[in-house]
């Protein structure tokens, strides 16, 4: 009992965690090489390497950081993810945990991602890195609220808030046809939550790296692992909420399920290489005014949809 | 042992660059942007080599010392067409653009292998005050907010924000001249409350930028106009690669900019780069109507910036050879950033259209008493530093927003010298090449 | 009812936790890890609450906190003087009067814990507390449900008027004025200049 | 034991994050004031970052808490929901259109704009 309700989800979680994380940086390295951006290494060792150097290179300090608000940041962002993780069921019987509340908790993580993520460009006490993380701030309470319709969305026909129920109800058809919008609306809170391409606010280009911008050595590549590792927590809430989880003919469960995170992955990365990085106020207002009621109709389309 | 593993395989990454933008060192960084196996980086903390590429003036080596010691340990330096420091003798020179690939990527090897230490703190550890304990808590100064805790006093100038009034803390920080958001030189003191520029007071002006041959020989007599409209084709498709990258687009940025090397670029490959961008929501997204040059700001910078306001200001409406082709300025009403990239892909596609068709009938120019260079008209004088627009034109302004004018906008003098002239050292491969 | 010891064990924990970050709100000089303090100590009390069966409650506490405490922490480093606390300084305030008030607070709520006669009646086993909640939200309460929603409307148009700066008719401190509705006419909608009858004069 | 197994999910995940970035810094030393200074590209800052800083979205985030408040009654309603039909939705019908009025007031009144 302890092998199977303790240490199997524990192993499963990490397993997928770390592999996921390094499949994000050879997906992405690939996309950029398809996409014409000159690349020497091979891809698959490239995120290695990077890594590599990261560990042998010194870790910076600012004059006066907030050093414990610092150093955790990185490291809960990465357990946060673990936690997004580990309430995605991988088939009706390997859940890591299944909570009745699964779809709720998935919520707060997102919540509390944007606490981390402003702790990390805070704690550095450096301009270039406090701006990011205000920013961050403005995009983190603009998507919470359309991932919490999306997300009540699926749960309506489950009639149940467990990752695994809205799985199971999608057994005739996936959401991600029963509701057209529901998808597309979740993987822009996807981009969201790990700041990537278009919705990178926090870590941009325009301010030498935003909240990371101050940081090097290992404590940056634990960000940088971290935010990988969030993109495939979020593929598999994705995967699990749109895409019928484990369901499929022929393979088996897990492996359907894996299928569909890294399709996920794969499109939320095209995504992020092909849009440019919207502009703070802007974002904030598409998300209230354009996404936001998009989000309503989402939410009605479903609820009508249950009930037919 | 394990360590040795490590750095084997830290020695194979992509060598992370910071590079140092000096006078003239854009048409290298170019071609490392195109390079394969090196990263530029954004921020010294990304780094694992400094390259200085061109020269920097005397008064600000103090600034290359600060960020040079802003690297993080083991790290080197590579200058390229540039001296060393006095106290960097020592440091690795290359002046071949072509060698320079290879010696980032051999310094980058050494330094992981330990075969070369890493480059010298420049600068004494010491903090930028010292602390004084003084007070009830061994802090700062008298109540919360005075003295200078951890070195540096605490930002405490209260004034009334320009937007809502709301009276709060302002930040002034100097900026530059080697912040790679900022055209290379550019210093400025900037007063920042939230991420809205309050105040910006330019110190220097950026580095001259060197034109091709092609408009000071334009400056003399009749010259080609294909070579002419195509050499300012590349000059824009250089300035849209760098709008992009900032914009998060490295993409199409780095499509620009093959198609800024490329000899002969096709006008149709323009123009689906144009498509490409308004589909991306370049536009739509990137933009929020902001950085509006008024008329007299916008004739002060001249070239596209005045043309993207409104102001039908060519010199080569004056000319013969123009008038032969059927030339007609474009323009554009809005004056502001959007605008600015809209006129510039045009003035791109009009260009290579001008030279195509010159080609075919060999039409030079006639008028040798100025030249519109791609930064605006030369006649009498050479176009100068307009800087002094962004005191006007960036307060109120988000960061964001800001950055995205700045590099929407073309403000660097001219410089009395070539592009070829610019680059003394010499240079293996042939001129044609060189001019790409 | 039956659990196992390994629940009393983290009960106690995730107490000790809530009250120290607790208190750590009160010790630390900076803003905002005042603030990330307190959404420590709601987490643990919010994980208490899942160990009590209230699993929706529990984790609805981390997510509304989280963004509270978020938002909180945003406005306290607005608004205080050195938000991060880069010199040391005195988190509280009155110090008598809140001690007093402290410990007469624990006495009545410690009384309570102790004298009051908690219900003793068991849940029944398939007992779904989402769902019970739900059906209460649909039942009963239906109408204490929606007039909450009409008055955190309310809510939201006060905070939008009171911190919205940009109002629709222009800046809020040039004193807004609505166009005419004739061009270059009077602002339309504007009351009288001696008309007296606006609002809180009017007691009955 | 879901909360057991999360919790220990939790403590390998942070773990794993603070012991890679602890094992190389154990000893390292401190970096030089001018290395730690802020990274303005040459140029210096005259104070600390941390400031009372000018947040533009303020109204944004108090419409926010607002708006949050009622979206956690949704949470249990989507449950009951197929279970109770046309009740349900009349409900949400009628808590869109109050929260829908709350969002076209703030637009109007340029709340998503930073101040």
């Amino acid at each position: 009992m302890i092998v199977s309700e303790l240490i199997l989800p524990v192993l499963l979680v990490t397993f997928v965690l770390v592999l996921g994380a390094y499949l994000v940086a050879v997906l992405d390295e690939a996309i950029a090489g398809a996409l014409g951006m000159p690349r020497a290494t091979s891809v698959w060792t490239a995120p290695l390497t990077q890594g590599a150097w990261l560990l042998t290179q010194q870790a910076n300090a600012t004059e006066a950081p907030d050093w414990r608000a610092w150093r955790l940041a990185p490291a809960l962002y990465l357990a946060l993810a673990a936690i997004g993780l580990a309430v995605v069921p991988f088939s009706p019987t390997l859940i890591p945990t299944d909570l009745v509340t699964s779809v709720v908790l998935w919520g707060s993580v997102e919540a509390l991602a944007t606490v981390v993520i402003f702790l990390h460009g805070w704690s550095a006490n450096t301009l270039l890195a406090l701006i990011g993380a205000y920013r961050y701030v403005a995009l983190g309470l603009s998507y919470i609220l359309i991932s919490m319709f999306v997300l009540i969305g699926v749960a309506l026909p489950a009639e149940s808030l467990q990752f695994s129920q809205v799985v199971a109800s999608q057994e005739g058809l996936w959401n991600v046809i029963r509701q057209p919008l529901g998808l597309p609306l979740f993987l822009i809170v996807g981009l969201g939550m790990t700041f990537w391409g278009p919705l990178n606010l926090a870590d941009s280009r325009d301010l030498a790296g935003g909240t990371a911008s101050a940081v090097s050595g290992p404590p940056r590549l634990v960000w940088n692992l971290a935010r990988a590792a969030m993109l495939v927590a979020f593929s598999g809430a994705a995967a699990s909420a749109f895409l019928g989880g484990w369901l499929g003919p022929w393979l088996p469960g897990p492996v359907w399920m894996l299928l569909k995170m890294l399709a996920v992955l794969a499109v939320l990365l095209l995504i992020g290489r092909l849009v440019p990085r919207v502009q703070p106020e802007r974002c904030v207002t598409l998300m209230w005014v354009v996404f936001l009621p998009l989000s309503f109709v989402d939410l009605i389309w479903a609820g009508v949809e249950a009930l037919l | 042992m394990a360590v040795s593993w490590l750095s084997r395989l830290a020695a194979q990454a992509t060598v992370p660059v910071f590079p140092v933008r000096g006078m003239h060192g854009e048409p290298v960084l170019h071609r490392l942007a195109l390079a394969a196996g090196i990263e530029l980086v954004d921020s010294p903390r990304h780094a694992s080599i400094l390259l200085v590429a061109g020269g920097v003036p005397p008064d600000q080596h103090d600034a290359l010392r600060r960020v040079h010691d802003q690297l993080p340990t083991p790290f080197a330096t590579l200058w390229y067409r540039s001296e060393p420091l006095d106290e960097l003798a020592g440091a690795t020179r290359v002046d071949d653009p072509d060698a320079l690939p290879e010696a980032l990527k051999t310094i980058h090897r050494e330094l992981m292998s330990g075969k070369r230490g890493s480059s010298p703190r420049l600068l004494p550890d010491e903090p930028p005050n010292p602390w004084e304990g003084l007070g009830d808590d061994g802090h700062g100064g008298e109540g919360m907010m005075g003295g200078v805790p951890y070195g540096r006093p605490m930002a405490m100038n209260m004034t009334d924000d320009i937007r809502d009034g709301l009276t709060l803390d302002s930040l002034t920080v100097t900026l530059g001249p080697f912040l790679p958001m900022l055209p290379p030189g550019l210093t400025a003191e900037v007063t920042l409350q939230g991420d809205l520029i309050q105040s910006w007071t330019t110190h220097s002006a950026p580095y001259p930028i060197a034109l091709e041959s092609a408009f000071f020989q334009a400056l003399q007599g009749p010259v080609p106009i294909a070579e002419l409209e195509r050499a300012r084709a590349r000059y824009h498709l250089k300035r849209l690669h760098f709008g992009l990258r900032l914009a998060g687009l490295e993409r199409l940025a780095l499509e620009a900019l093959r198609l800024a090397f490329e000899p002969h670029p096709g006008q149709n490959r323009v123009m689906a780069l144009r498509r490409r961008l308004v589909r991306s929501g370049f536009f739509r997204l990137t933009t929020t109507g902001r950085g509006r040059l008024d008329e007299n700001q916008a004739r002060r910078v001249g070239g596209i910036a005045a043309r993207a306001a409104g102001l039908e200001e060519d010199w080569r409406s004056g000319d013969e050879g123009y008038r032969h082709l059927n030339f007609r300025p474009l323009t554009q009403r809005e004056g502001d950033t959007a605008a600015r990239w809209h006129q510039t892909l045009a003035e791109i596609e009009q260009a290579l259209q001008l030279a195509g068709q010159a080609e075919r009938d060999a039409v030079h120019t006639r008028r040798s008493d100025g030249v519109e260079t791609p930064r605006g008209p030369w006649g009498e004088y050479r176009p100068e530093d307009a800087s002094g627009v962004l005191e006007e034109l960036l307060p109120g302004l988000e960061w964001d927003e800001a950055m995205s004018t700045l590099a929407s906008l073309d403000l660097a003098p001219l410089s009395p010298w070539s592009l070829e002239e610019t680059s003394e050292a010499p240079v293996p491969t042939s001129v044609e090449e060189r001019r790409a | 009812m039956d659990y196992p010891l390994i629940v009393d064990v983290f009960f106690v924990l995730l107490a000790i936790l809530a009250v120290v970050s607790g208190w750590r709100v009160f010790c630390t000089d900076s803003m905002v890890r005042a603030s990330f303090f307190l959404l420590v100590s709601f987490i643990a009390v919010g994980v208490i609450m899942i160990l009590l069966a209230a699993e929706y409650l529990g984790v609805a506490m981390f997510f509304m906190m989280a963004v509270e405490m978020m938002v909180m922490a945003i406005f306290m480093v607005m608004f205080m003087m050195n938000p991060a606390g880069l010199n040391p300084m005195m988190m509280v305030h009155q110090h008598k009067f809140s001690i007093a008030a402290g410990a007469a607070v624990f006495v009545v709520l410690a009384a309570v814990a102790l004298l009051a006669e908690f219900p003793d009646t068991p849940l029944p086993g398939d007992l779904d507390p989402v769902k019970s909640l739900g059906n209460e939200l649909l039942g009963d309460s239906m109408l204490i449900f929606e007039s909450a929603g009409i008055v955190l409307l309310t809510t939201m148009i006060g905070v939008v008027v009171l911190s919205s700066h940009r109002g629709r008719y222009g800046a809020a401190e040039e004193g807004s004025m609505p166009p005419g509705l004739v061009p270059g006419g009077d602002p339309a909608g504007m009351p009288e200049e001696n008309d007296e009858g606006g609002g809180h004069h009017h007691c009955h | 034991m879901e909360l057991l197994t999360l919790f220990f999910i939790v403590l390998i995940a942070a773990g794993l994050g603070l012991l890679i970035q602890w094992l190389p810094m154990r000893h390292q030393p401190m970096p030089t004031y001018p290395q730690r200074a802020p990274f303005l590209g040459g140029g210096l800052p005259e104070t600390h970052a941390w400031n009372r800083y000018h947040v533009r979205y303020y109204p944004m985030t108090l419409l926010l808490i607002a708006f949050e408040m009622e979206m956690m009654f949704m949470y249990p309603w989507a449950v009951v929901f197929v279970e109770q039909g046309m009740k349900a939705v009349m409900e949400m019908g009628m808590f869109l259109a109050i929260l829908s009025v709350g969002i076209v007031y703030g637009w109007r009144e340029g709340v998503f704009k930073w101040q």
